[in-house]
Protein backbone atom coordinates (compact mmCIF):
# COMPACT_ATOMS: atom_id res chain seq x y z
CA UNK A 1 0.00 0.00 0.00
CA UNK A 2 1.45 3.29 -1.09
CA UNK A 3 1.12 5.91 1.51
CA UNK A 4 2.89 9.25 -0.58
CA UNK A 5 4.05 9.93 -3.68
CA UNK A 6 7.06 12.43 -4.73
CA UNK A 7 8.45 14.21 -7.76
CA UNK A 8 9.21 17.57 -8.79
CA UNK A 9 8.09 19.48 -5.85
CA UNK A 10 5.26 17.86 -5.84
CA UNK A 11 4.21 15.15 -3.09
CA UNK A 12 1.08 13.69 -2.72
CA UNK A 13 -0.37 11.80 0.37
CA UNK A 14 -2.52 8.73 -0.19
CA UNK A 15 -4.70 8.81 3.68
CA UNK A 16 -5.70 5.17 4.52
CA UNK A 17 -9.08 4.64 5.46
CA UNK A 18 -8.89 5.33 9.04
CA UNK A 19 -7.00 8.75 9.53
CA UNK A 20 -6.91 8.94 13.29
CA UNK A 21 -3.68 9.70 15.79
CA UNK A 22 -1.88 5.82 15.34
CA UNK A 23 -2.05 6.51 11.58
CA UNK A 24 -1.33 10.42 11.20
CA UNK A 25 2.24 9.56 13.00
CA UNK A 26 2.87 6.74 10.77
CA UNK A 27 2.55 9.49 7.86
CA UNK A 28 4.37 12.13 9.40
CA UNK A 29 7.51 9.72 10.20
CA UNK A 30 7.21 7.93 6.97
CA UNK A 31 7.43 11.41 4.98
CA UNK A 32 9.86 13.02 7.21
CA UNK A 33 12.59 12.66 5.12
CA UNK A 34 11.05 14.11 2.03
CA UNK A 35 10.61 17.40 3.60
CA UNK A 36 14.05 17.68 4.82
CA UNK A 37 15.29 17.48 1.50
CA UNK A 38 13.03 18.92 -0.93
CA UNK A 39 11.42 21.91 -1.17
CA UNK A 40 7.35 20.71 -1.86
CA UNK A 41 5.64 23.01 -3.49
CA UNK A 42 2.18 21.22 -4.21
CA UNK A 43 1.02 19.05 -1.27
CA UNK A 44 -2.17 17.34 -1.79
CA UNK A 45 -4.10 14.85 0.35
CA UNK A 46 -6.12 12.82 -1.08
CA UNK A 47 -8.65 11.34 0.42
CA UNK A 48 -10.01 8.69 -1.79
CA UNK A 49 -10.00 5.79 0.59
CA UNK A 50 -10.45 7.65 3.83
CA UNK A 51 -14.02 7.19 5.59
CA UNK A 52 -13.14 7.98 9.52
CA UNK A 53 -11.34 11.16 10.15
CA UNK A 54 -11.14 12.48 13.50
CA UNK A 55 -9.07 15.10 14.78
CA UNK A 56 -6.16 14.16 14.81
CA UNK A 57 -6.47 14.26 10.98
CA UNK A 58 -6.71 17.31 11.00
CA UNK A 59 -3.28 17.99 13.06
CA UNK A 60 -1.89 16.40 10.12
CA UNK A 61 -3.62 18.40 7.83
CA UNK A 62 -2.56 22.11 9.47
CA UNK A 63 0.79 20.85 10.66
CA UNK A 64 1.74 19.57 7.05
CA UNK A 65 0.33 23.18 5.62
CA UNK A 66 2.51 25.37 8.29
CA UNK A 67 5.49 23.95 6.62
CA UNK A 68 4.90 24.07 2.94
CA UNK A 69 3.41 26.98 3.51
CA UNK A 70 6.48 28.55 5.58
CA UNK A 71 7.81 28.24 2.33
CA UNK A 72 5.36 29.61 -0.59
CA UNK A 73 3.85 26.13 -1.21
CA UNK A 74 -0.05 25.48 -1.98
CA UNK A 75 -1.68 22.73 0.05
CA UNK A 76 -4.82 20.65 -1.41
CA UNK A 77 -7.21 18.33 -0.33
CA UNK A 78 -8.90 15.78 -2.82
CA UNK A 79 -11.34 13.22 -3.21
CA UNK A 80 -13.03 14.40 -0.15
CA UNK A 81 -16.01 12.34 0.93
CA UNK A 82 -19.48 13.84 2.25
CA UNK A 83 -18.43 11.88 5.66
CA UNK A 84 -14.93 13.95 5.89
CA UNK A 85 -15.80 16.84 4.42
CA UNK A 86 -18.54 17.58 7.55
CA UNK A 87 -15.32 17.05 9.76
CA UNK A 88 -13.12 19.14 7.45
CA UNK A 89 -15.38 22.10 7.59
CA UNK A 90 -16.19 22.23 11.04
CA UNK A 91 -12.05 22.29 11.80
CA UNK A 92 -12.25 25.47 9.64
CA UNK A 93 -9.43 24.49 7.40
CA UNK A 94 -11.25 25.68 4.51
CA UNK A 95 -10.39 29.05 5.36
CA UNK A 96 -6.36 27.95 4.57
CA UNK A 97 -6.74 24.93 2.32
CA UNK A 98 -8.17 24.48 -0.90
CA UNK A 99 -10.35 21.39 -1.71
CA UNK A 100 -10.74 20.27 -5.58
CA UNK A 101 -12.65 17.27 -6.74
CA UNK A 102 -10.01 15.77 -8.26
CA UNK A 103 -5.97 15.70 -8.87
CA UNK A 104 -6.32 16.80 -12.54
CA UNK A 105 -8.10 19.92 -11.16
CA UNK A 106 -5.32 20.59 -9.39
CA UNK A 107 -2.69 20.18 -11.99
CA UNK A 108 -5.14 22.31 -14.15
CA UNK A 109 -4.21 24.87 -11.35
CA UNK A 110 -0.72 24.37 -11.61
CA UNK A 111 -0.07 25.17 -15.17
CA UNK A 112 -2.28 28.35 -14.80
CA UNK A 113 -0.26 29.09 -11.84
CA UNK A 114 3.11 28.67 -13.95
CA UNK A 115 4.39 25.68 -11.94
CA UNK A 116 4.59 23.88 -15.39
CA UNK A 117 5.62 26.33 -17.72
CA UNK B 1 -36.21 -3.03 23.43
CA UNK B 2 -36.56 -0.38 26.16
CA UNK B 3 -34.11 -2.57 28.11
CA UNK B 4 -30.96 -1.68 29.71
CA UNK B 5 -27.57 -2.96 27.96
CA UNK B 6 -23.97 -2.59 29.63
CA UNK B 7 -20.15 -3.14 28.97
CA UNK B 8 -17.04 -2.31 29.83
CA UNK B 9 -14.22 -2.45 28.06
CA UNK B 10 -10.20 -2.19 29.66
CA UNK B 11 -6.98 -1.95 26.78
CA UNK B 12 -3.05 -1.40 26.43
CA UNK B 13 -3.08 2.49 25.74
CA UNK B 14 -1.03 1.92 22.68
CA UNK B 15 -2.20 3.83 19.36
CA UNK B 16 -3.33 0.91 17.57
CA UNK B 17 -6.10 0.60 20.32
CA UNK B 18 -7.76 3.91 19.20
CA UNK B 19 -9.46 1.89 16.31
CA UNK B 20 -10.40 -0.97 18.22
CA UNK B 21 -11.79 1.04 20.58
CA UNK B 22 -14.23 2.65 17.59
CA UNK B 23 -14.71 -0.50 16.59
CA UNK B 24 -16.07 -2.06 20.49
CA UNK B 25 -18.29 1.31 20.59
CA UNK B 26 -19.51 0.58 17.35
CA UNK B 27 -20.28 -3.35 17.60
CA UNK B 28 -22.59 -2.10 21.08
CA UNK B 29 -24.53 0.99 20.40
CA UNK B 30 -26.01 -1.32 17.29
CA UNK B 31 -29.18 -1.96 19.51
CA UNK B 32 -30.37 1.41 19.81
CA UNK B 33 -30.63 1.34 15.69
CA UNK B 34 -28.24 4.24 15.12
CA UNK B 35 -28.32 5.49 11.25
CA UNK B 36 -24.62 5.11 9.74
CA UNK B 37 -23.84 8.98 10.54
CA UNK B 38 -24.80 8.60 14.02
CA UNK B 39 -22.40 5.58 14.18
CA UNK B 40 -19.69 8.11 12.52
CA UNK B 41 -20.47 10.77 14.99
CA UNK B 42 -19.58 8.78 18.20
CA UNK B 43 -17.20 6.75 17.12
CA UNK B 44 -14.86 10.34 16.33
CA UNK B 45 -16.60 11.56 19.86
CA UNK B 46 -14.71 8.07 21.46
CA UNK B 47 -11.89 8.09 19.26
CA UNK B 48 -10.95 11.54 20.59
CA UNK B 49 -11.37 10.84 24.00
CA UNK B 50 -9.59 7.40 23.80
CA UNK B 51 -6.34 9.51 21.92
CA UNK B 52 -6.14 11.60 24.05
CA UNK B 53 -5.91 9.59 27.19
CA UNK B 54 -3.15 7.70 25.24
CA UNK B 55 -1.11 10.90 24.48
CA UNK B 56 -1.87 13.41 27.00
CA UNK B 57 -2.81 11.02 30.19
CA UNK B 58 0.04 8.26 29.40
CA UNK B 59 2.33 10.26 27.31
CA UNK B 60 5.27 7.65 26.97
CA UNK B 61 4.37 5.81 29.92
CA UNK B 62 1.98 2.85 29.92
CA UNK B 63 -1.41 2.10 31.30
CA UNK B 64 -4.99 1.25 30.42
CA UNK B 65 -7.26 2.83 28.94
CA UNK B 66 -11.51 1.64 30.36
CA UNK B 67 -14.30 2.61 28.38
CA UNK B 68 -17.84 1.95 30.11
CA UNK B 69 -20.93 2.57 28.13
CA UNK B 70 -24.57 1.91 28.67
CA UNK B 71 -27.72 2.20 26.45
CA UNK B 72 -30.89 2.26 28.16
CA UNK B 73 -33.49 2.36 24.85
CA UNK B 74 -31.69 4.57 22.20
CA UNK B 75 -30.01 6.85 25.15
CA UNK B 76 -26.17 5.87 24.80
CA UNK B 77 -23.71 6.94 28.08
CA UNK B 78 -20.30 6.55 27.38
CA UNK B 79 -17.37 6.90 29.85
CA UNK B 80 -13.45 7.12 28.58
CA UNK B 81 -11.08 6.71 31.91
CA UNK B 82 -7.43 6.97 32.22
CA UNK B 83 -5.29 7.09 35.55
CA UNK B 84 -2.60 9.31 33.49
CA UNK B 85 -1.26 13.19 34.54
CA UNK B 86 -4.58 14.90 34.43
CA UNK B 87 -5.64 18.29 33.68
CA UNK B 88 -5.08 21.35 35.47
CA UNK B 89 -7.06 23.54 33.88
CA UNK B 90 -10.38 21.53 32.50
CA UNK B 91 -12.25 24.83 31.44
CA UNK B 92 -8.81 25.97 29.54
CA UNK B 93 -8.25 22.77 27.85
CA UNK B 94 -11.65 22.36 26.82
CA UNK B 95 -11.24 25.65 24.59
CA UNK B 96 -11.19 25.36 21.08
CA UNK B 97 -8.08 25.09 19.62
CA UNK B 98 -5.63 24.63 22.83
CA UNK B 99 -3.69 22.25 22.86
CA UNK B 100 -0.44 21.22 24.96
CA UNK B 101 0.78 19.34 21.65
CA UNK B 102 1.55 21.61 19.17
CA UNK B 103 4.70 20.15 18.29
CA UNK B 104 3.04 16.83 17.83
CA UNK B 105 0.85 18.50 15.23
CA UNK B 106 -2.33 18.15 17.93
CA UNK B 107 -4.99 20.80 16.85
CA UNK B 108 -6.63 21.27 19.71
CA UNK B 109 -9.89 20.42 18.62
CA UNK B 110 -10.31 16.92 20.13
CA UNK B 111 -12.77 18.26 23.19
CA UNK B 112 -14.60 20.46 20.57
CA UNK B 113 -15.21 17.46 18.14
CA UNK B 114 -16.71 15.60 21.25
CA UNK B 115 -18.99 18.39 22.15
CA UNK B 116 -20.14 18.75 18.44
CA UNK B 117 -20.66 14.89 17.61
CA UNK B 118 -22.34 14.28 21.51
CA UNK B 119 -25.73 16.02 22.98
CA UNK B 120 -23.15 16.55 25.92
CA UNK B 121 -19.87 15.41 27.22
CA UNK B 122 -18.53 16.59 31.06
CA UNK B 123 -14.85 16.05 31.74
CA UNK B 124 -13.44 15.16 35.59
CA UNK B 125 -9.83 15.31 36.02
CA UNK B 126 -7.52 15.55 38.83
CA UNK B 127 -3.77 16.13 38.42
CA UNK B 128 -1.34 13.18 38.70
CA UNK B 129 -4.72 11.20 39.53
CA UNK B 130 -6.68 10.74 35.99
CA UNK B 131 -9.34 11.46 33.68
CA UNK B 132 -12.56 10.82 32.99
CA UNK B 133 -14.72 12.11 30.46
CA UNK B 134 -18.44 11.11 30.37
CA UNK B 135 -20.67 11.93 26.91
CA UNK B 136 -24.41 11.09 26.24
CA UNK B 137 -26.30 10.57 22.89
CA UNK B 138 -29.56 9.97 22.22
CA UNK B 139 -30.20 8.34 19.20
CA UNK B 140 -32.75 9.33 16.57
CA UNK B 141 -33.08 13.05 17.77
CA UNK B 142 -31.66 14.77 15.16
CA UNK B 143 -31.99 14.56 11.02
CA UNK B 144 -32.90 10.88 11.11
CA UNK B 145 -32.72 9.17 7.69
CA UNK B 146 -33.97 6.07 8.07
CA UNK B 147 -37.14 4.60 10.44
CA UNK C 1 4.92 -5.99 15.53
CA UNK C 2 6.47 -8.80 18.23
CA UNK C 3 5.02 -7.11 21.21
CA UNK C 4 1.93 -8.00 23.39
CA UNK C 5 -1.31 -6.30 23.41
CA UNK C 6 -4.45 -7.34 26.14
CA UNK C 7 -8.34 -6.11 26.33
CA UNK C 8 -10.62 -7.11 29.03
CA UNK C 9 -14.64 -7.08 28.31
CA UNK C 10 -17.36 -7.13 30.03
CA UNK C 11 -21.07 -7.45 28.73
CA UNK C 12 -24.15 -8.36 30.77
CA UNK C 13 -24.88 -11.76 29.89
CA UNK C 14 -27.99 -11.23 27.74
CA UNK C 15 -28.25 -13.19 24.33
CA UNK C 16 -27.71 -10.03 22.11
CA UNK C 17 -23.94 -9.87 23.24
CA UNK C 18 -23.34 -12.66 21.83
CA UNK C 19 -22.51 -10.74 18.55
CA UNK C 20 -21.11 -8.21 20.23
CA UNK C 21 -18.01 -10.40 22.52
CA UNK C 22 -17.70 -11.87 18.44
CA UNK C 23 -17.18 -8.31 16.82
CA UNK C 24 -14.86 -7.45 19.87
CA UNK C 25 -12.71 -10.39 19.67
CA UNK C 26 -12.35 -9.74 15.64
CA UNK C 27 -11.39 -6.13 15.93
CA UNK C 28 -9.18 -7.38 18.83
CA UNK C 29 -7.07 -9.87 16.55
CA UNK C 30 -6.76 -7.69 13.17
CA UNK C 31 -3.02 -7.38 14.49
CA UNK C 32 -1.96 -11.03 13.96
CA UNK C 33 -3.10 -10.43 10.47
CA UNK C 34 -5.42 -13.54 10.35
CA UNK C 35 -7.00 -14.98 7.37
CA UNK C 36 -10.65 -14.60 7.34
CA UNK C 37 -11.13 -18.19 8.12
CA UNK C 38 -8.94 -17.87 11.01
CA UNK C 39 -11.10 -14.45 12.41
CA UNK C 40 -14.52 -17.38 11.30
CA UNK C 41 -12.56 -19.45 13.66
CA UNK C 42 -12.05 -17.73 16.46
CA UNK C 43 -15.39 -15.73 16.19
CA UNK C 44 -16.88 -19.20 16.32
CA UNK C 45 -15.18 -21.03 19.11
CA UNK C 46 -15.78 -17.30 21.08
CA UNK C 47 -19.50 -17.09 20.28
CA UNK C 48 -19.70 -21.07 21.53
CA UNK C 49 -18.01 -20.19 25.23
CA UNK C 50 -20.13 -16.64 25.40
CA UNK C 51 -23.34 -18.18 24.59
CA UNK C 52 -22.65 -21.34 27.00
CA UNK C 53 -21.87 -18.76 29.64
CA UNK C 54 -25.64 -16.63 29.37
CA UNK C 55 -27.53 -19.98 29.01
CA UNK C 56 -26.22 -22.83 30.87
CA UNK C 57 -24.05 -20.72 33.37
CA UNK C 58 -26.15 -17.76 34.25
CA UNK C 59 -29.98 -19.60 32.61
CA UNK C 60 -32.41 -17.03 33.41
CA UNK C 61 -30.67 -15.44 35.67
CA UNK C 62 -28.50 -11.76 35.63
CA UNK C 63 -24.69 -12.02 35.12
CA UNK C 64 -21.44 -10.97 33.83
CA UNK C 65 -19.58 -12.19 31.22
CA UNK C 66 -15.77 -11.69 30.58
CA UNK C 67 -14.05 -12.45 27.80
CA UNK C 68 -9.97 -11.70 28.27
CA UNK C 69 -7.26 -11.53 25.25
CA UNK C 70 -3.84 -11.31 24.92
CA UNK C 71 -2.00 -11.20 21.38
CA UNK C 72 1.79 -11.67 21.39
CA UNK C 73 3.16 -11.53 18.05
CA UNK C 74 0.71 -14.08 16.20
CA UNK C 75 -0.49 -16.15 19.19
CA UNK C 76 -3.52 -15.65 21.13
CA UNK C 77 -4.79 -16.46 23.89
CA UNK C 78 -8.47 -15.89 25.05
CA UNK C 79 -10.55 -16.74 28.26
CA UNK C 80 -14.16 -16.54 28.62
CA UNK C 81 -15.27 -16.18 32.42
CA UNK C 82 -18.27 -16.52 34.08
CA UNK C 83 -19.26 -16.66 37.83
CA UNK C 84 -23.02 -18.58 37.11
CA UNK C 85 -23.73 -22.00 37.71
CA UNK C 86 -20.22 -24.23 36.98
CA UNK C 87 -19.86 -27.86 36.12
CA UNK C 88 -20.16 -30.49 37.67
CA UNK C 89 -18.10 -32.75 35.42
CA UNK C 90 -16.31 -31.01 33.37
CA UNK C 91 -14.90 -34.27 31.33
CA UNK C 92 -18.50 -35.30 30.39
CA UNK C 93 -19.53 -32.13 29.36
CA UNK C 94 -16.67 -31.82 26.80
CA UNK C 95 -17.65 -35.07 25.00
CA UNK C 96 -18.96 -34.33 21.70
CA UNK C 97 -22.78 -34.18 21.57
CA UNK C 98 -23.17 -34.20 25.45
CA UNK C 99 -25.83 -31.62 26.28
CA UNK C 100 -27.81 -30.54 29.43
CA UNK C 101 -30.16 -28.61 27.35
CA UNK C 102 -31.91 -30.98 24.89
CA UNK C 103 -35.38 -29.84 25.16
CA UNK C 104 -33.83 -26.05 24.24
CA UNK C 105 -32.68 -28.13 20.95
CA UNK C 106 -28.89 -27.26 22.02
CA UNK C 107 -26.21 -29.54 20.01
CA UNK C 108 -24.06 -30.57 22.67
CA UNK C 109 -21.50 -29.93 19.87
CA UNK C 110 -20.14 -26.44 21.42
CA UNK C 111 -17.06 -27.65 22.89
CA UNK C 112 -16.26 -29.79 20.06
CA UNK C 113 -16.54 -26.60 17.57
CA UNK C 114 -13.98 -24.83 20.44
CA UNK C 115 -11.30 -27.62 20.56
CA UNK C 116 -11.83 -27.44 16.27
CA UNK C 117 -11.37 -24.20 15.96
CA UNK C 118 -8.72 -23.73 18.42
CA UNK C 119 -4.86 -24.63 19.16
CA UNK C 120 -5.94 -26.21 22.65
CA UNK C 121 -8.62 -25.10 24.64
CA UNK C 122 -8.98 -26.02 28.70
CA UNK C 123 -11.93 -25.69 31.14
CA UNK C 124 -11.97 -24.74 34.82
CA UNK C 125 -15.18 -25.01 36.77
CA UNK C 126 -16.96 -25.42 39.74
CA UNK C 127 -20.48 -25.71 40.88
CA UNK C 128 -21.76 -22.66 42.15
CA UNK C 129 -18.95 -20.52 41.50
CA UNK C 130 -18.48 -20.41 37.87
CA UNK C 131 -16.23 -21.20 34.51
CA UNK C 132 -13.48 -20.18 33.05
CA UNK C 133 -12.57 -21.29 29.39
CA UNK C 134 -9.07 -20.76 28.55
CA UNK C 135 -8.27 -21.16 24.74
CA UNK C 136 -4.98 -20.68 22.25
CA UNK C 137 -4.60 -20.32 18.96
CA UNK C 138 -1.46 -19.02 16.36
CA UNK C 139 -2.29 -17.53 13.48
CA UNK C 140 -0.81 -18.28 10.17
CA UNK C 141 0.33 -21.77 11.39
CA UNK C 142 -2.37 -24.20 9.04
CA UNK C 143 -3.88 -23.35 5.26
CA UNK C 144 -2.46 -20.05 5.02
CA UNK C 145 -3.70 -18.13 2.21
CA UNK C 146 -2.78 -14.87 2.43
CA UNK C 147 0.83 -13.49 3.07
CA UNK D 1 -37.02 -8.92 6.52
CA UNK D 2 -38.89 -12.28 5.94
CA UNK D 3 -37.62 -14.81 8.44
CA UNK D 4 -40.03 -17.73 7.08
CA UNK D 5 -42.62 -18.72 4.02
CA UNK D 6 -45.04 -21.31 4.41
CA UNK D 7 -47.47 -22.71 1.62
CA UNK D 8 -49.18 -26.24 1.31
CA UNK D 9 -46.67 -28.17 3.51
CA UNK D 10 -43.35 -26.51 2.72
CA UNK D 11 -42.08 -24.48 5.32
CA UNK D 12 -38.69 -22.33 3.96
CA UNK D 13 -36.50 -20.48 6.59
CA UNK D 14 -34.40 -17.52 5.43
CA UNK D 15 -31.55 -17.62 7.87
CA UNK D 16 -30.10 -14.46 8.72
CA UNK D 17 -26.88 -13.37 8.72
CA UNK D 18 -25.46 -14.80 12.16
CA UNK D 19 -27.01 -17.70 13.24
CA UNK D 20 -26.05 -17.99 16.78
CA UNK D 21 -28.15 -18.85 19.84
CA UNK D 22 -29.89 -15.12 20.00
CA UNK D 23 -31.23 -15.59 16.09
CA UNK D 24 -31.81 -19.41 16.55
CA UNK D 25 -34.66 -18.67 19.61
CA UNK D 26 -35.52 -15.66 17.70
CA UNK D 27 -35.88 -18.24 14.43
CA UNK D 28 -37.95 -21.27 16.83
CA UNK D 29 -40.28 -19.34 18.69
CA UNK D 30 -41.33 -17.08 15.41
CA UNK D 31 -42.41 -20.56 13.62
CA UNK D 32 -43.76 -22.33 16.70
CA UNK D 33 -47.20 -21.96 15.84
CA UNK D 34 -46.94 -23.25 11.48
CA UNK D 35 -45.40 -26.88 13.39
CA UNK D 36 -48.37 -26.90 15.49
CA UNK D 37 -50.84 -26.16 13.04
CA UNK D 38 -49.48 -27.82 9.96
CA UNK D 39 -48.19 -31.13 8.67
CA UNK D 40 -44.48 -29.73 7.70
CA UNK D 41 -43.62 -31.87 5.08
CA UNK D 42 -41.09 -30.41 3.19
CA UNK D 43 -38.67 -28.28 5.69
CA UNK D 44 -35.91 -26.21 3.85
CA UNK D 45 -32.78 -24.53 5.27
CA UNK D 46 -32.06 -21.19 2.96
CA UNK D 47 -28.21 -20.03 3.95
CA UNK D 48 -28.25 -16.93 1.01
CA UNK D 49 -27.45 -14.63 3.44
CA UNK D 50 -26.15 -16.39 6.55
CA UNK D 51 -22.09 -16.18 6.55
CA UNK D 52 -21.67 -17.01 10.33
CA UNK D 53 -22.90 -20.03 12.17
CA UNK D 54 -22.29 -21.79 15.54
CA UNK D 55 -22.80 -25.04 17.19
CA UNK D 56 -26.36 -22.99 18.00
CA UNK D 57 -27.63 -23.06 14.40
CA UNK D 58 -26.56 -26.90 14.51
CA UNK D 59 -29.33 -27.12 17.69
CA UNK D 60 -31.78 -25.32 15.89
CA UNK D 61 -31.69 -27.66 12.52
CA UNK D 62 -31.01 -30.97 14.20
CA UNK D 63 -34.31 -29.85 16.68
CA UNK D 64 -36.28 -28.99 13.59
CA UNK D 65 -35.33 -32.01 11.73
CA UNK D 66 -36.76 -34.54 14.71
CA UNK D 67 -39.37 -32.88 14.51
CA UNK D 68 -40.55 -33.02 11.10
CA UNK D 69 -38.96 -36.40 10.03
CA UNK D 70 -41.15 -37.96 12.91
CA UNK D 71 -43.86 -37.33 10.94
CA UNK D 72 -42.24 -38.58 7.74
CA UNK D 73 -41.14 -35.07 6.18
CA UNK D 74 -38.02 -34.52 4.52
CA UNK D 75 -35.39 -31.25 5.03
CA UNK D 76 -32.95 -29.99 3.05
CA UNK D 77 -30.45 -27.18 3.14
CA UNK D 78 -30.01 -25.15 0.10
CA UNK D 79 -27.51 -22.10 -0.68
CA UNK D 80 -24.72 -22.95 1.83
CA UNK D 81 -21.45 -21.36 1.44
CA UNK D 82 -18.01 -22.53 1.70
CA UNK D 83 -17.85 -21.58 5.39
CA UNK D 84 -21.37 -22.61 6.51
CA UNK D 85 -20.39 -26.30 4.88
CA UNK D 86 -17.58 -26.41 6.75
CA UNK D 87 -19.41 -26.10 9.90
CA UNK D 88 -22.68 -28.23 8.91
CA UNK D 89 -19.87 -31.14 7.62
CA UNK D 90 -18.09 -30.69 10.95
CA UNK D 91 -21.52 -31.55 12.42
CA UNK D 92 -22.15 -34.54 10.75
CA UNK D 93 -25.30 -33.04 9.90
CA UNK D 94 -25.00 -34.72 6.47
CA UNK D 95 -25.63 -37.57 7.67
CA UNK D 96 -29.38 -36.75 7.88
CA UNK D 97 -29.82 -34.26 6.01
CA UNK D 98 -29.50 -33.13 2.17
CA UNK D 99 -27.72 -30.71 0.67
CA UNK D 100 -29.02 -28.82 -2.46
CA UNK D 101 -28.02 -26.16 -4.83
CA UNK D 102 -30.80 -23.89 -4.88
CA UNK D 103 -34.36 -24.67 -4.14
CA UNK D 104 -35.19 -25.67 -7.73
CA UNK D 105 -33.62 -28.74 -7.34
CA UNK D 106 -36.00 -29.57 -4.29
CA UNK D 107 -38.72 -28.81 -6.46
CA UNK D 108 -37.57 -31.27 -9.04
CA UNK D 109 -36.98 -33.40 -6.21
CA UNK D 110 -40.77 -32.89 -4.46
CA UNK D 111 -42.01 -33.61 -8.35
CA UNK D 112 -40.26 -36.89 -8.33
CA UNK D 113 -41.28 -37.72 -4.74
CA UNK D 114 -44.25 -37.56 -6.01
CA UNK D 115 -45.87 -34.48 -3.53
CA UNK D 116 -47.23 -32.46 -6.65
CA UNK D 117 -48.48 -35.07 -8.50
N1 LIG E 1 -7.03 12.38 29.07
C1 LIG E 1 -6.26 13.49 29.19
N2 LIG E 1 -5.22 13.52 30.07
C2 LIG E 1 -4.45 14.61 30.19
N3 LIG E 1 -4.62 15.75 29.47
C3 LIG E 1 -5.63 15.80 28.59
C4 LIG E 1 -6.50 14.68 28.40
N4 LIG E 1 -7.41 15.02 27.47
C5 LIG E 1 -7.13 16.28 27.10
N5 LIG E 1 -6.05 16.76 27.77
C6 LIG E 1 -5.48 18.14 27.66
O1 LIG E 1 -6.43 18.98 27.01
C7 LIG E 1 -5.85 19.56 25.84
C8 LIG E 1 -6.89 19.76 24.79
O2 LIG E 1 -7.39 18.53 24.33
P1 LIG E 1 -8.07 18.40 22.90
O3 LIG E 1 -9.13 19.44 22.78
O4 LIG E 1 -8.48 17.00 22.72
O5 LIG E 1 -6.92 18.78 21.86
P2 LIG E 1 -5.57 18.00 21.46
O6 LIG E 1 -5.70 16.54 21.80
O7 LIG E 1 -5.47 18.23 19.99
O8 LIG E 1 -4.45 18.66 22.22
C9 LIG E 1 -4.73 18.63 25.46
O9 LIG E 1 -3.74 19.28 24.68
C10 LIG E 1 -4.23 18.18 26.81
O10 LIG E 1 -3.36 19.12 27.39
N1 LIG F 1 -20.30 -21.82 31.16
C1 LIG F 1 -20.98 -22.94 31.52
N2 LIG F 1 -21.64 -22.97 32.69
C2 LIG F 1 -22.33 -24.08 33.07
N3 LIG F 1 -22.42 -25.20 32.31
C3 LIG F 1 -21.78 -25.22 31.13
C4 LIG F 1 -21.03 -24.11 30.66
N4 LIG F 1 -20.50 -24.43 29.47
C5 LIG F 1 -20.89 -25.69 29.20
N5 LIG F 1 -21.67 -26.18 30.19
C6 LIG F 1 -22.25 -27.55 30.26
O1 LIG F 1 -21.59 -28.36 29.31
C7 LIG F 1 -22.55 -28.95 28.41
C8 LIG F 1 -21.94 -29.15 27.04
O2 LIG F 1 -21.62 -27.88 26.47
P1 LIG F 1 -21.50 -27.74 24.90
O3 LIG F 1 -20.55 -28.76 24.37
O4 LIG F 1 -21.16 -26.31 24.59
O5 LIG F 1 -22.94 -28.07 24.32
P2 LIG F 1 -24.36 -27.32 24.42
O6 LIG F 1 -24.10 -25.87 24.72
O7 LIG F 1 -24.96 -27.50 23.08
O8 LIG F 1 -25.13 -27.97 25.51
C9 LIG F 1 -23.73 -28.02 28.45
O9 LIG F 1 -24.93 -28.65 28.07
C10 LIG F 1 -23.73 -27.57 29.91
O10 LIG F 1 -24.33 -28.53 30.74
Amino acid sequence: MKRFDYSDGVLIYYLPRELDHYAAEKIKSGSEKIFDENNVEYLIFDFEKTSFMDSSGIGLVTGRYRRVHDKGGKVFVVNVSENIDKILMMSGIYRIIEKKETKEDIIKDMVAGGCYE
Amino acid sequence: MNNTNEMTVRFSGNAQNESFARMVIAAFITGTNPTLEEVSDVKTAVSEAVTNSIIHGYRKKSGQVTVYAKVTGRKIYIEIIDFGDGISDVKKAMEPMFTTGPEEERSGMGFSFMEAFMDKIEVESKVGEGTTVKMWKEIGTAGRQFE
